[in-house]
């Protein structure tokens, strides 16, 4: 067998489709710059974390403003919005605002959501002023999302909700809120689930901020007390809710936020960096490389139409260690500033638990192991 | 002939290589280390149908010196300079593969190469030990059950399986800019580091039959072991950690 | 009054204080830092009594300048000379305890014997979240049962309690030659890295409830955040690497 | 409330009644000095991992001689002993032939032999003649230890065994094995087993080699085909060997062996380490100043005739992390030999599932932590 004669020019051309060097090359330049600019005009103070504590909704609208939200949606594709989060995330950027709305709801809106509710809420959250927060978790629920007992009632042209949930960031100033509620019972608690489009000013909707090692801060409680939600506002179809769930979690897990929280502080610990630091730092430098590699492949796929929840998993697991990781080396480094630190520690706590615990993902991506040999 | 069959063919022939020296001969022999050179010198195809081979070879738990023969280097390790495939082999390492130590240096762009298959080396042996690794979990019973379901065995078999896929992911990034000496310094310190933690992983959940020469795991990870110093991470890491944010951001971008 | 009464009447007291200047001046009163200092100036007792208190008073989630006023220091840290409890209490560290910057240097057994007590802070802190992270675990229930019995919640509580023991066996060790300063080095470096372990593996356990104040988990794992950089592991550590294996050995001997 | 007046005085001397400086000191000194000896006589190479691959038949007869096997079923106790075992694998002196017998058996025998077993046995142990492996594993078993297929069958003045044990270390030189048996079923299988000593020379034994990745190793199956045991060799009560072995527990696990089975590799490196190799190896010489601590409370507390369970298992699965890490701090410093790294290396897959994986002891350290607060 001579493997030389017979394969001569084959396959040079193949695996060269897929990069679009120029365009998406630019669109980051592009990105660069524009940050760099909001930066020099005082528009944001970088900061760790910022996907979930920087809220800041002038800024969200700015963003709106540059047509740089609901990119899934708007024909760009997720390789695209992957560029610019990934960005705004590198600048310690004020994106909490808007980021629900962009990374979760409106996609979901977009590809479930009935004609009207799309017309009612596609252009305000591309404007930055329809701002979303997650009606997912329950009181004493913990990892098991789907023991749901707050309840949807049919009523006159919609539904009535009773019932509360927790850990909803922002609940207290979002526009929104997305609720999944139980509309029927009796059956498999994975079965008789339904998704929501709530407006947060509707009678009968409070929320409650949940004080926290800073003080007030993002995580509310929110009260539903007969809150009416039009038939409109219905996400893809009544009873089909756990599915849908799952079918996100590729997006909710699979995207450079679950890499980069603590990257401001990392931004800092490689300017201080010395001699005697450089081993620990350059391991981050690795690691970080390939886990961004990793996020890339994850969007590609997403554009490709897949749901790579297996390797959405990976990332996130991976990289919410990473996140700690970067925090116990700039600890090591002299001349970080010791505030920075200090913001990045108290967030830290919450880089694995927020949208999957480290034991869920385990049991995610293990799944994806056996299922590739067996 | 299509990159999926090249792969096959080489891990065909190379698994009945009598040695080392066997094992260059055939792929000389074929020509397999010449993929990714222009042609008419080379097979043409890219560096990644070679890594392509290198790891299908890698994941079989199989030594050959693909990487040597494409990119001949002499590397520095821990203050002495190895060559891994010298012509004399005086030395055996860990997997039982031969090496020299030299004198000779090897130019920036040869050794970028080298680190790059070298990288692909250890994925496949990290994917190929983590692949093991599930499929035995899920096969093995203790207590009643297969142990895959046990939450802490699912775990370990989770982190194989993440290790091997950041490794991989590290190699596509050094593949996307095989210019760059730097990525693919970064690529072979993620996957010298993947090798430590699935070989690790791969004999906790394989238990004590995992070191036995019949269940033939440790035909993976004694070259993982192996592989992974050659040189560590400890000498690749500190070449990062210097870099400025904005050079160490735009690592591996290459193909944006 | 026995050393329980004596742990139990501080942890009571000072849980009253308003802030750190009214726990000063209560403990300054007590005289509770001045066990272990010969009488008649000092309360007697041993330094180990001393300790008891510390750990005790840290357990229960609270600040107190035990240690300070038994050895008022000014440290180096990361390059900087601070005054963990000085008078003029110009910053705040995070879990809202005062401090300054300064520039008198202490000596070195008194630094010593405040690492030691330092240590004991940071060990009542681990052992208090890692009491907490148990309790939590064999109670909170989820999919239909507590969740110390899914294996993966069981194993962070074992390994925030083995932390626990690991940071307490480091300052048994320090108490026994408490004249070595490289002992008390080995002690609060073990302590720091204990302290950063248990935090996260409490958090861990505790989900997102665990933020919260009303929990009250984060009074002690804010104060492990804090005291684990007075100074840190990175800065302790180098001091052991270099003394070659026979010193190295000997750490901690000091009572056989 | 004066706290200083009231209690003037009265503690100052409670805590030091347990210190015994100079005789133990003096025992240090001692073992220290004879070892020294042997090393510069040539008597042994120093290796990781000694008390299992160091088997050297003669080297036990020295310490038989030297009066250092068995002292803690002849007057000395578990702290001497920890002295004693700490300065040997520190050395990383072979004394696996006479390890199992010294460590487990034993103690086993003395506290639950009979007399003509004590007779017949103790003293040979204690020469380094009598040399024991353990007849715990059985094929398919892993970590269900329970799960005890070999039977013993009663006969005339004794019983005959049949089945098969497995990763039995040098069963094929030991002269005597520990046998975990079951002499009745149809119970739970925690119930009806029987702990034996068995004869390695007796009629229908056979022990086989199962080679690893050196080659034909340590470990080893052994078969029984109606080997027989007298009834002077069941240790303990018939039907009670499960109760016996888990209170055996802490003697397997609690000892120095699970710390320092890479300390010789250790020692080199604090030989070879330079200034930019202070941080890692300082961070092994704090640590291992702990364990050492909690080696020497688990003895303590054994002396006072505790059955120190949970502590023993925090040892074992802090130790046994601690042995992997020196490997991976070795790897990292320049001029360690590579010889002695690779055979650290090899050694390493055994450190945590020899005596209890990493699973079983979380469940039983997790048990103790949630006792300490229930």
């Amino acid at each position: 067998m001579t493997f030389r004669a017979e394969r001569r020019g084959t396959f040079r051309a193949e695996r060269r489709g897929t990069f679009r060097a120029e365009r998406r090359g630019a669109f980051r330049a592009e990105v660069r710059d524009q940050i760099a600019k909001w930066r020099r005009d005082g528009v944001f103070e970088p900061r760790s974390d910022s996907w979930l504590t920087g809220y800041d909704e002038d800024f969200s609208r700015r963003l709106g403003a540059r047509g740089w939200i609901g990119l899934t949606w708007r024909g760009r594709g997720f390789a695209d919005r992957f560029v610019l989060t990934e960005e705004l995330l590198r600048a310690g950027a004020p994106v909490a605002a808007h980021w629900i709305a962009d990374r979760q709801i409106g996609p979901a809106i977009a590809r479930l959501g009935s004609a009207a509710l799309k017309q009612a809420l596609l252009p305000g959250i591309e404007a930055g002023d329809v701002r979303f927060c997650l009606g997912m978790s329950e009181p004493d629920a913990g990892s098991d999302l789907a023991s749901v007992r707050t309840r949807a009632v049919r009523t006159d042209g919609g539904w009535l909700l009773d019932g509360q949930k927790v850990w909803s960031s922002h609940a207290h100033r979002a526009t929104h809120a997305y609720v999944l509620a139980r509309t029927s019972t009796g059956e498999h608690k994975h079965r008789g689930l339904t998704e929501f489009v709530l407006d947060m000013s509707a009678p009968g909707v409070t929320a409650r901020q949940i004080p926290d090692m800073r003080g007030p801060g993002h995580f509310c409680e929110v009260f539903f007390d007969g809150a009416f939600v039009p038939d409109s506002a219905v996400l893809g179809s009544v009873g089909d809710g756990w599915g849908q769930v799952t079918g996100q979690l590729a997006f909710e897990r699979g995207g450079p936020e679950r890499v980069l929280s603590t990257y401001p502080l990392l931004a800092l610990t490689l300017a201080a960096a010395g001699p005697a630091d450089a081993g620990r730092v350059g391991e981050l430098v690795a690691r970080l490389t390939a886990l961004r590699r990793l996020g890339k492949q994850v969007a590609a796929r997403m554009d490709a139409g897949e749901a790579p929840i297996g390797a959405a998993a990976t990332l996130k697991m991976l990289g919410n260690r990473f996140e700690v990781d970067v925090i116990e080396v700039a600890r090591s480094v002299p001349g970080v500033p010791r505030a920075a630190i200090d913001d990045a520690v108290l967030a830290a706590p919450g880089f694995s638990l927020r949208g999957g615990t480290t034991e869920v993902l385990g049991v995610v991506i293990a799944r994806e192991a056996m299922g590739a040999v067996g | 002939m299509s990159m999926p069959d090249v792969e096959e063919a080489a891990v065909k022939v190379l698994g009945g290589a009598a040695d080392m020296r066997d094992a260059a001969r055939i792929t000389a022999e074929q020509g397999w280390h010449l993929l990714g050179v222009p042609e008419p010198e080379g097979a043409g195809g890219t560096l990644a149908d070679l890594t392509g081979v290198v790891r299908a070879v890698s994941a079989a738990g199989l030594s050959s010196p693909l990487p040597e023969l494409h990119a001949p280097v002499v590397l520095s390790v821990r203050g002495q300079l190895i060559a891994p495939w010298g012509p004399a082999w005086e030395n055996v390492n860990l997997a039982g593969e031969p090496y020299d130590i030299g004198d000779a240096p090897s130019s920036g762009a040869v050794l970028t190469r080298w680190r790059i298959l070298h990288a692909a080396r250890l994925v496949g042996g990290c994917q190929g030990a983590a692949a093991r690794t599930a499929a035995y979990a899920a096969t093995r019973v203790q207590f009643g059950r297969p142990i895959a379901r046990f939450q802490a065995v699912s775990a370990l078999v989770a982190e194989a399986h993440a290790q091997a896929v950041l490794a991989a992911a590290g190699l596509e990034a050094a593949l996307a800019d095989p210019e760059d000496d730097l990525v693919a310094v970064a690529a072979l310190a993620t996957a010298s580091r993947a090798g430590t933690a699935v070989a690790r992983v791969a004999h906790q959940v394989h238990g004590a039959i995992g070191v036995t020469q019949e269940m033939g795991l440790e035909r993976l990870t004694r070259r993982l072991w192996a592989w992974r110093d050659l040189p560590g991470e400890a000498e690749l890491e500190p070449l990062l950690g210097l870099l400025g944010e904005e050079r160490a951001w735009d690592l591996g971008a290459g193909d944006e």
